[in-house]
């Protein structure tokens, strides 16, 4: 219904950050300040830009983000654990034209779903995998990951990890990034504005990877488990920026769009 | 002897180890005891209650929806618990934290500022001993002995010199209850 | 001499036409004898009929990938035997629990263990029971010839669709291998179903399909088991399939199912010739739901029933389940991998004919 | 005027946003509880100095600010 | 005042004590909630005891760590919960068929699929039944308690040792999460048997060690099954656990394990206390071997039995097996993860107590 | 029982190339010019030379040398297709001073047991692990495996292995030679004298590895599967050198006794 | 009738067709056929025998230890099978490998040079189709062109111009029988 | 002097040592059939010309190849 306007009209102001159109309404059920919001939201947007919200199929993991079919307004599978990039698989089968993306936990992806991720990605399936790493078992109250840092303490290393019995952090993009069927494989880190945006302009290749049809896009993203490091979560991103990635470089690992000498 | 209890409140308040502290107390004194943790869905943040049953015969079932008494130590738990309870049973309020009174005139309700008494022994940890004191006295389950040996067995050798200032909030919320607050 | 539509076929590859007739365009599959002949023809005829083929890392990321291909809404399939079966329980009982259609086809081998790859009937209670953790159960077919290899999977397509439920194809080494002739006639191609509850495309005009299998609230847990007994139980009444066997006039039943069944028929056919025992058989072609209803009523018309399995005892307690104290129950299992004879079971019928009450041979779970 | 929004009904308290403010606009002030039992933290901008940059509402891991220019 | 040898524990930390003094001394498993207690238990202890913990990869490497240190002689166990149980099927059928001795223990939660991390008894028929291929039991006992957490840990390592075969503890999430006291005297430490047929070192002072699974030849692997029957058979004359309460002059028995026992136990005083019906229980404690004999022995002493599970109906069937028609037999589930309450329990008693033939109420596998 | 000697005693006859003693009496059931036996006697032959037969314990995998403890004079366990690694760490960690080894497929190694070897690598496990790489699953009759080489006709690529549909041969040393629990790792072959006397070599670092306590060796072989490859022995060996060694060159890609710079 | 037969011969001596080919012949006629392979224990070399019954009834058991024809192909496979024979049962003998011969009494046995014929028709792949053929009018069981159609559906496309020769070597292997060789 | 022994019952007949050998000395004769009913090679060296390099023996899938020097 217009109105009486009145006569001095302000500047139309605009919204320049808002929640994406791919979120549900609901709010995260993370802790406060836990890096799954942040990466939720970068994944959210890509979506939204890519314009592909009718025809995202997600596939959440175990994890703290088993929920995330609650927050992503689109298709969702719920996986078992580690097994996302077989689910993922049979479905970009069935609907080739669909986006189809995995959202993975370090465990889930490091350590049950070793065998899924690196076959996966071998076979070049046309998927997105956001990977994020927090160093530990967020869900099931702070076990070591294949992921945890040396010498960490977590509730299944209490003296602290140990790498002659437990070895030390899996990197697995570096891994990845050996495998032909890899387009695109990332490391990024949601521990400042600055890195969240470059992490997202990694995603960002990782979702042109499958839209063009160039092969398994992977981003990892370093993020903070405050709750299970028993940190905050200031604290928790600066352990991130200054502990985690001397084992974790961040970067780019392997780039199809890059390499120009590549077929 | 069957007391079937639920400690109820916030996820900081240390309810979980109050419930056990109690629980040891009744095994010390050679009865049969269980402590049942009862967290939300959600693990992390949010209310946290657990179920304590002491018992001379062996215990059966290790929950209970009906119990003879009640500790609570935030409002929602004081919502959730308070009409659950067995008629003739007890409640036991933490009314630093909860403003609201029971309307049940079939249960006996006492009110503990719990943490005005913790604030008097110089820290606001001790709020939950005040009110597990009151508790004790108001049921009349265990000696504060075995309540105090209790803690010697449950907490970490460093915080043992805290004792004495438990078993002195044991007392204090004891004598709270006694004096009919 | 009619030009028939019968094809000679092996079992293993008439499951597979039976799949791919029935509609199913998905087939994720690891090597393991003796189902080899399924996962090398659907390599070859799935891309063909436009469907999906691919040799999965594992079984267990097999059935996920049928997980997600069903979750797709195409007719997706897995096969194996028995040690790859075993991986894929978890998968099974997620699949189960979140309602998707699909067929899990398992030609047994003989476990525990590696084994070996000679035919068996050991895993009964994993197919029938549910070997996967939780309180679901998938339809169970056993088809005990190659024409019913292609016409039970196809059926079991239709069920699972038709119940949201995994079906799952129990057959074994001998009947996965063998050739015989196919009625292509009985297994006319078709489309699968369209479901409106499949994730894919076109989200813009419908609401988002969800898929999930947790339910973190016990009390929204239970609401989920109530519907799922409540489709199990549906289940159970409407699918009981059996087949008759010189019942009509028979002292002495047989049960039995698959492989064993067809040595049962020539044994029975042997003790009538010869004048010796007038023996029938219940063949159970759905193992579950176990067709209790029939044996239940036919069970007091005989002096005593006969179990025959290639195992130690496992369908022989469905049996007791379903007619109590009737009728006597006897048990003859077969080890190793090896088949019945006739001559074996002509001699156990002959003396159970002989002395139908008997304590000391009569099956009993007590000891 | 660049400005932002916090909705308080989203925020954790987790004062993510606070430090990453270049003006320190964002304010961790706890007077306030949302139904969720968090503080929300509030947007103090009297002299209007906010630029829209947005690094508040990058680092927020509950999309619980808007931002306006 | 006794200072005595009681401890208040956590089911999950009384279960890993349980095992380290009967002389494990090998733990490897992977998180999963409700057991999580237990690997971050072992994490600590067990290198304290001098064995080793190792966090696996995942179920499937769990299970066949415990392969090779059940195979190098070491008292060994994983643990776990129903999906991560589900995993180790293969593992499982493995172990059994290269008679090896280990402990495994399912915290059981709430499945199918993810499900809830609730307590449930969905697991019976994967536990009892043996959930992966072929023929073979595992030993599997139902502790109801923290106290028997520890002791029937420590026993089932025994078993283990005795029958040369894997043993379950079958628990659930309140079990293991629960604290009560565990009287150390009932659990002394002591050293595991030393094992003349493990893989090790000194292989110039003995002839080679080796274990394996495969029997290619059908023959042999006859033998190898006739072998494992014959042990499985003495199991279960040998092992049939149980507690009576209240039977001697009860009405109605019910039939119950762990969880759901401790509030069956609790209803029966309540209506005995009440005045309301003489009711009794036998709770198994050995789930295979299933108590049969003494079921089936005392059976007809009750005007019927209730069977108590927190799932749709599993080991009811067990109870039918040893009855047949004895005694008319009614069901009572639970389900979602939800407990059991004393009141319910009750008023299905009083029901049934009423109406103790009532086909309507009974159950009955015919559908 | 000393005799009579003839006069001209002739020079003592000294048997150069034998049996190696830790192999068995049995004759290996492998097809004629299989592969396997030439890695068997060279296993063996190592086992004899670092005398450790009497505390060596073989982890046989499945696939056609399942029965690999026929052959094998020392302990061992058949183990559950694709898990050697994991049973391998159990025996390792119950026996530190044993000799422990797995013998593993392709198909075994690198398809289902992806999880299990990366995980028993990434821990630096004291185990030494053979690897056969015949670019097919033999015993199953000659399916595909995750090395299979692109447009490889096999039963389960009945067409050639397509790269876009099932990805091409997978790496696995190179994939191992990033983790940092790895001693050892190099690929040989059995396709020539030469060859194998250099894969000899590689094993016998890998031995080092473990006897020395350094870490995780792992040796890959290139070798034939004529059988399934369907070319005589000959021509099957030729196609290891021409072909095979294109997509899986043969040297050395970790070696903790070679890099000095490494503690 | 229900003729229950066993094929058997070393690997490369394409037993498992020659079945194959009776039992579609079988099928073609509308009779109830099956057809089992048996391989030993190692799937590669060695020797290969297959089943199959050929029945007007429904077929029951797959497998026979008792067969009523044997088919013998080489030494092993003769001594092997030979005792298995029903009485009044039929043994063909591939005498260009086997120089044994039967002793019973009880069951007819025919011994076909297949190797000689094979050669006269050009080549020796055409030595198991003699033995088919002397089989076949041993027992009498299905016609000549029944096997002819059966070769037409088993033969891929490019051997068709094989299947006159394949004919001939039924016929003569028919012969020899007739003959009474 | 150095020479081979070919140990029939072992040998396979699969001739890999047959091109290995520089100077020609193992031959696939097809003479006779051992018990698993494979040919053996043979080795035959009229002139003495084995220089006991063993690469026979090294190619030798079957361990069915013995060296003397
Ligand atoms: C088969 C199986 N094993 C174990 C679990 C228990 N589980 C749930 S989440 C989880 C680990 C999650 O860690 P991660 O993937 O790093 O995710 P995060 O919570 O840290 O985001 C585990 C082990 C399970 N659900 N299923
Ligand atoms: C769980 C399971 N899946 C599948 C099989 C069947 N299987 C036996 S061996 C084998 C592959 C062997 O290939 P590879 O490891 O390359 O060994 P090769 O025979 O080539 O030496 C497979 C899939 C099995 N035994 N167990
Ligand atoms: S537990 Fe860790 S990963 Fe999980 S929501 Fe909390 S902070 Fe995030
Ligand atoms: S948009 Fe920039 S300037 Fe404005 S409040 Fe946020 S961080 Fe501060
Ligand atoms: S970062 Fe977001 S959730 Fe955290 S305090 Fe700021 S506005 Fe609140
Ligand atoms: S099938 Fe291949 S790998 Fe197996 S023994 Fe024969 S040649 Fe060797
Ligand atoms: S040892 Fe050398 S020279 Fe002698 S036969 Fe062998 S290859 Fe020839
Ligand atoms: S390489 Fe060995 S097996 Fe092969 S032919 Fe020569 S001696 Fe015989
Ligand atoms: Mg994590
Ligand atoms: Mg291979």
């Amino acid at each position: 219904m217009s109105d009486v306007k009145t006569i001095a009209e302000p500047v139309q102001e605009k919204l320049v950050f808002d929640r994406p159109k791919s979120l549900t309404k609901r709010g995260f059920t993370y802790c406060p300040g836990c890096g799954h919001g942040v990466i939720h939201r970068l994944v959210a947007e890509l979506i939204d830009e890519f314009g592909v919200q009718d025809r995202a199929i997600g596939m959440a993991s175990v994890g703290c983000s088993v929920f995330s079919y609650w927050f992503f307004d689109c298709d969702f599978i719920s996986c078992a654990h580690g097994r996302a990039p077989a689910t993922a698989t049979g479905v970009k089968r069935a609907h080739p034209d669909a986006f189809v993306f995995s959202y993975q936990g370090d465990g889930d992806l490091a350590s049950i779903g070793m065998a899924e991720i690196m076959h996966a990605a071998n076979r070049g399936e046309q998927i997105t995998v956001i990977f994020v790493n927090n160093a530990i078992y967020g869900m099931t109250g702070g076990q070591m990951a294949p992921t945890t840092l040396e010498n960490m303490v977590t509730t299944t290393s209490p003296l602290g990890r140990d790498p002659i019995l437990a070895g030390g952090p899996i990197r697995m993009v570096e891994i990845l990034a050996n495998l032909d069927g890899v387009a695109f494989a990332a490391r990024g880190s949601s521990s400042s504005p600055r890195n969240i945006l470059k992490a997202k302009a990694y995603m960002k290749k990782a979702f042109r990877s499958q839209i063009e049809k160039k092969g398994f896009g992977i981003v990892e993203i370093l993020s903070n488990c405050n709750t299970n490091w028993r940190k905050t979560p200031q604290e928790a991103n600066k352990f991130i920026d200054e502990e985690m990635v001397k084992a974790f470089p961040l970067g780019v690992y392997k780039d199809v769009f890059a390499d120009k000498s590549k077929k | 002897m069957l007391v079937e209890m639920i400690f109820a409140g916030f996820g900081g308040q240390g309810i979980m180890t109050l419930g056990m502290t109690l629980a040891y107390a009744g095994m010390i004194e050679d009865k049969n005891v269980a402590w049942i943790p009862s967290y939300g869905p959600e693990m992390r943040g949010g209310t946290a209650n657990c179920n304590v049953i002491i018992s001379d015969d062996v215990i059966g079932s290790p929950t209970t929806d009906t119990p003879g008494a009640v500790m609570v130590m935030n409002l929602p738990s004081f919502h959730k618990f308070e009409p659950k309870i067995k008629p003739g049973g007890t409640l036991i309020v933490n009314s630093s934290l909860i403003s609201d009174v029971s309307k049940r005139d079939d249960i006996k309700s006492f009110y503990l500022d719990t943490a005005g008494v913790a604030k008097e022994l110089g820290n606001l940890v001790f709020a939950g001993m005040v009110a597990l004191g009151g508790l004790n006295e108001a049921m009349n389950l265990v000696k504060t002995e075995s309540l105090e040996m209790a803690l010697k067995k449950l907490l970490p050798e460093h915080r043992h010199k805290l004792i004495p200032l438990n078993v002195e909030a044991l007392g204090r919320g004891a004598a709270l209850v006694k004096n009919g607050s | 001499m009619s030009e028939s539509q019968r094809e000679l076929m092996k079992g293993n590859h008439a499951m597979c036409l039976g799949a791919i007739r029935s509609g199913a365009r998905a087939y994720y599959g690891y090597p393991i004898t003796p189902q080899n002949e399924a996962t090398e023809y659907m390599s070859f005829h799935m891309p063909k009929a436009g469907g999906s083929f691919i040799q999965a890392e594992s079984e267990i990321a097999a059935i996920n990938m049928v997980f997600g291909a069903a979750a797709a809404g195409v007719r997706a399939m897995t096969s194996s035997s028995s040690p790859g079966i075993s991986l894929k329980q978890e998968g099974i009982s997620y699949i189960a629990m979140a309602e998707l259609p699909c067929v899990i086809a398992n030609v047994v081998r003989c476990g525990p263990g590696l084994g070996n790859i000679a035919p068996h009937q050991g895993d009964y209670f994993q197919a029938t029971r549910g070997g996967g953790h939780g309180d679901y159960r998938t339809i169970t077919l056993a088809p005990a010839s190659v024409q019913e290899m292609a016409q039970l999977t196809y059926k079991a397509f239709d069920l699972a669709d038709e119940y949201r439920n995994p079906s799952l194809i129990l057959s074994d080494g001998v009947i996965g291998q063998m050739m015989e002739p196919v009625d292509l006639a009985t297994i006319p191609a078709k489309d699968a179903p369209k479901k409106d509850w499949a994730v894919g495309l076109g989200q813009d005009k419908r609401e988002r399909n969800v898929h999930t299998t947790i339910y973190l609230e016990p009390e929204d847990m239970a609401q989920m088991h109530l519907k799922l007994i409540d489709k199990y139980d549906r289940i159970r009444r409407e699918v009981q399939y059996y087949e008759e066997f010189r019942t009509e006039d028979a002292d002495i039943l047989i049960v039995s199912y698959g492989n064993s069944s067809r040595v049962a028929r020539t044994a029975i056919r042997h003790l009538r010739e010869e004048g010796k025992v007038k023996a029938g058989m219940l063949r159970t072609i759905s193992l579950w739901p176990y067709p209790y209803r029939i044996l239940n009523e036919i069970a007091s018309n005989y002096k005593a029933i006969l179990v025959l399995e290639m195992n130690w005892g496992q369908m022989v307690e469905d049996v007791r389940l379903a007619i109590g104290d009737k009728t006597p129950i006897h048990f003859a299992g077969k080890h190793g991998g090896l088949l019945f004879t006739p001559a074996e079971i002509e001699e156990f019928v002959c003396a159970i004919d002989k002395d139908p009450n008997n304590p000391k041979t009569a099956w009993t779970p007590i000891r | 005027m660049p400005r932002i929004e916090v909705i308080k009904e989203s925020c954790k308290g987790c004062q993510l946003c606070v430090p990453a403010c270049p003006h320190g606009l964002v304010l961790f002030t706890k007077t306030e509880i949302n139904q969720m039992g968090y503080y929300p933290v509030e947007y103090v901008d009297p002299e209007d100095k906010c630029t829209g940059c947005m690094l508040c509402a990058i680092i927020c891991p509950d999309v619980a600010i808007r931002v306006y220019k």
